[in-house]
């Protein structure tokens, strides 16, 4: 194969922008300090961070004092459940949350409950859409933090956070959303969104990986999960990854500029992508939301056949994306998220997510039609469960 | 694919004998898709030696793998010498299996041994 | 000032080298893949990660599956302290660590306090050594956790590691050592040391920020800080920080195959330091072990004046380093490590750390004695401490 | 630096008034090194007036240019006027200080009020 390799999986990680990457660039040998230091070195680096946090707070409409830069999205949300339900365990000690969260989620959610912590899970609907509803259910005196992801990052549904964070109101509960899959990729304002703390990271949205940030609302007190010295304003130790960092605040800029130019154009290929895969192959489902998601997500449900497979075969013809089958997940599970949502084994097993960035073209789109519908029909024919 | 071996492609994207045997003497299925793989072997039996034999396998690149690489061993072997292939075997001669994939989708011998009970309980019943 | 300015802070970070850099720089537009992707872009990037891990597990004798990459320093020692502590909670609840342990070690061991741990600090000598006699005495039966740094990031001391862990394995207690300061720097054998688990870092040997590893000894037990996905065997969740983790290889790399060569070179500068000052500045001390000291640690006191105002006098000459003073830590307490030694409050705020790395020369040493003399002098005679 | 305003660090560079009165009127001494921070104010007074100030100081850069900038700013004025000086109006005279640094390097004033309290006590004792 010697045809350029196509990046159907920009929801497992982006391509950096070059724009980002000529901002990191400097701080790797020239301006090198370390942002504790006390002389220019540090100064320079310093700088660099100030600024950043400027960016990556105009993103989601917060002010840079509200923002706390981590490694990765994992330890941001790892770092406001510990942190926020250890600081005001006074509230109570049951957390809801729901059962299409990301693992950075649901894992620790597990070590609460190992812990003595109560934990409710609300499930999802059909389209992946958490219920605002059946979370003001789930609330009970001993309630003290509720965590519901802003977009989910396998089908793409954006959740009704607001709604949400009208009864964690009303009830004097903390309210994390996990925006990984959203800041960036779709307008966010978290004080619109009525959220105390939010998760957003820079590998989704074209920046470089080992930056991440937790918002935490002014007045809202959060526990640090690493301890040490006092970087960010004491809440989160270690010496700053710098040039990440940068490059984060970078993409946060570019980001918020270019939204809607780029939404447009990724969800018109998107249209495409989804038009061009229900006219040529029977027996297909889109999953998630029809509307409500996220402009570059094509979840599909190819019946009878095994995710991995499609996979294998797509990356024969330079094609990259990725599955919610339990072959292609290391822990050798179908993806809660899908059997959460009600599809069947078989309908799990045989997704594939198509994710699509800013980078993709109507040509990449167009080839993958090409082959698409010959690997499934390969792979069908291979198939026990597919009767012609 | 870095976790698969050269072999295991090899025989993921050309699988050898795939389709089903209408009239197979012996038939054997094993795994369903719960759990992510699941295989059909067929099998024709002449003078005691598998004369012929298919498969059709839902699952990732190994269970494909594995079940063609089976089918290629089981082809023209005596079916005593057909029961000692063992998943072992085949992930031994497939250059070797990810870890992660050694329980779940290197079923193809068991499948094969399937069909291959299925046959002589036919043929007992036919006695 | 058009000089070219001078970093003699190699201990707060180092500059990377170009070497690694240019093994970094495909990570970022290029193969820019999610290792945990089925496809060739997370072919490509598992790739590095494994030659990275290779690289990382013999810079200090250990095997690559022993290696764990973290974001930082801090949260290794932070993963091995609560990770071993509560994987091993039935051997008992007591930890004993030393006087002159990073922040990172202190504030997690305060935590501990916090929810019930028993926690001895054992003190330093006047050189900053930490006496292994002194470990063993505050075994008790309870104790489940030694960790003591290898070299000690101020004063450069080098600890007697494997000393410790002899005590340590008659007691079968567990045994972490911080080698922040030390792998890459002085040479590192964790079989021969005996320790159950090691942190180390990139970002102190010419590697970028946003990498660090724990090595964990095969089968010793340990909980996951971060919980997530099952990336690094399950250890440590989140998206690796590919372009950081194939760097900090490299720089493991060329730090075992140059260490001899670097550290001539750098202690010769370093006694070249240190003869100088000694020389032309009367009352000045050299803080830690005069022969047990990592290559490049000039950590000198001026007496009668205070560290931050030398270190913005030096700034002012383009010279970076740090100091011991409590003025510019942003805590605002003078180092512990320092008063621990029991050095007078006036000398540890008296304090500068000068630390010389591969980069430096000796016509920089020489500039630096150029100017010392004189800001020495100017802030002597400032003081109401000094009398001629 | 970014922490220091360019005022700080220009009376920090160049601070006025270094130096100690043999002869003073007054002498007023604050802190002490365990906190970081000692500074002595030398006071000659004449006509009820600050004729001449010096300082000698142990601290940080904003200490020194807190000293520095209270010696100008206490010079000439009368010793009522000197006492109105403030902290905070020589972080005002400074372009502000960092916060960490308000409290623990801020004392000029207070050393200097020290100074003239202590030239008041020696005039009573006179009489
Ligand atoms: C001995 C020691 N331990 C731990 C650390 C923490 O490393 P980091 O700041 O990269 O988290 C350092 C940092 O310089 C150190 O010198
Ligand atoms: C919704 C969501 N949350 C959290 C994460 C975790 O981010 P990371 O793997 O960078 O730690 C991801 C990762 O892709 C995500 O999509």
């Amino acid at each position: 194969m010697s045809k350029e390799k196509i990046f159907f999986d920009n929801a497992s990680t982006t391509r950096v922008d070059d724009r980002v990457f000529e901002e990191m660039k400097p701080y790797f040998k020239k301006k090198y300090g370390n942002p504790s230091s006390l002389h220019d070195f540090g100064d320079m680096v310093r700088k660099a961070l100030d600024k950043a946090r400027e960016q990556a707070a105009s993103l989601i409409g917060a002010n840079k004092e509200e923002i706390y830069f981590t490694s990765c999205g994992t330890e941001s949300n790892n770092f406001a459940l510990w942190g926020l339900a250890r600081a005001y365990k006074d509230r109570g000690t049951h957390i809801i949350s729901s059962s299409i969260e990301h693992l950075s989620i649901i894992n620790p959610l597990k070590e609460f409950e190992k812990e003595g912590w109560k934990v409710s899970l609300v499930p999802a609907d059909e389209y992946g859409s958490v219920n605002p509803e059946d979370v003001r259910k789930k609330i009970t005196r001993d309630t003290a933090l509720v965590s519901i992801m802003h977009a989910n990052n396998e089908v793409g549904t954006i959740q009704r956070i607001k709604e949400i964070s009208n009864i964690t109101k009303e009830n004097n509960i903390l309210f994390h959303s996990d925006g990984a899959a959203a800041a960036g990729i779709i307008p966010v304002d978290v004080s619109k969104l009525g959220v105390d703390s939010y998760s957003f990271t820079s590998q989704q949205i074209y920046g470089p990986k080992g930056a991440a940030a937790l918002y935490v609302k002014k007045g809202i007190r959060i526990k640090p999960l690493l301890l040490g010295g006092i970087q960010e304003s004491g809440r989160r130790a270690g010496t700053e990854n710098v040039p990440a960092i940068a490059g984060f605040g970078k993409a946060c800029g570019i980001a918020e500029n270019e939204m809607d130019k780029n939404n447009k154009y990724i969800s018109g290929l998107r249209d495409n992508l989804i038009k061009g895969i229900s006219d040529k192959i029977k027996n297909v489902k889109l999953n998630g939301h029809p509307a409500k998601r996220t402009p570059g997500n094509v979840h599909i449900s190819f019946e009878f056949i095994e995710g991995e497979s499609i996979l294998l075969m797509l990356n024969f013809e330079g094609i990259a994306a990725a599955s919610g089958s339990s072959c292609t997940s290391q822990a050798l599970k179908s993806s809660h998220v899908l059997l959460s949502m009600g599809l069947s084994p078989t309908m799990a097993q045989g997704s594939i997510l198509f994710s699509l960035g800013k980078y993709n073209t109507l040509k990449e789109v167009d080839r993958v039609l090409a082959v698409l519908p010959s690997i499934i029909d390969r792979l069908r024919k291979m198939s026990p469960l597919y009767k012609e | 694919m870095f976790m698969y071996s050269k072999k295991v492609m090899e025989h993921f994207m050309s699988p050898r004998n795939v389709g089903e045997i209408k009239d197979a003497d012996g038939i054997g299925e094993i795994g369903n898709p719960v759990c992510g793989d699941m295989m059909t072997f067929y099998i024709k039996v002449k003078d005691n030696k598998i004369n012929d034999v298919k498969f059709k396998t839902f699952g990732c690149g190994a269970a494909i793998a594995v079940s063609s690489m089976v089918s290629e061993m089981a082809k023209g072997k005596t079916l005593d010498e057909a029961l000692k292939i063992s998943n072992k075997n085949v992930a031994k001669e497939l250059g070797g299996l990810p870890k992660n994939k050694l329980h779940c989708s290197n079923l193809g011998a068991d499948a094969l041994h399937k069909a291959i009970e299925n046959y002589k309980k036919k043929q007992k019943n036919k006695k």
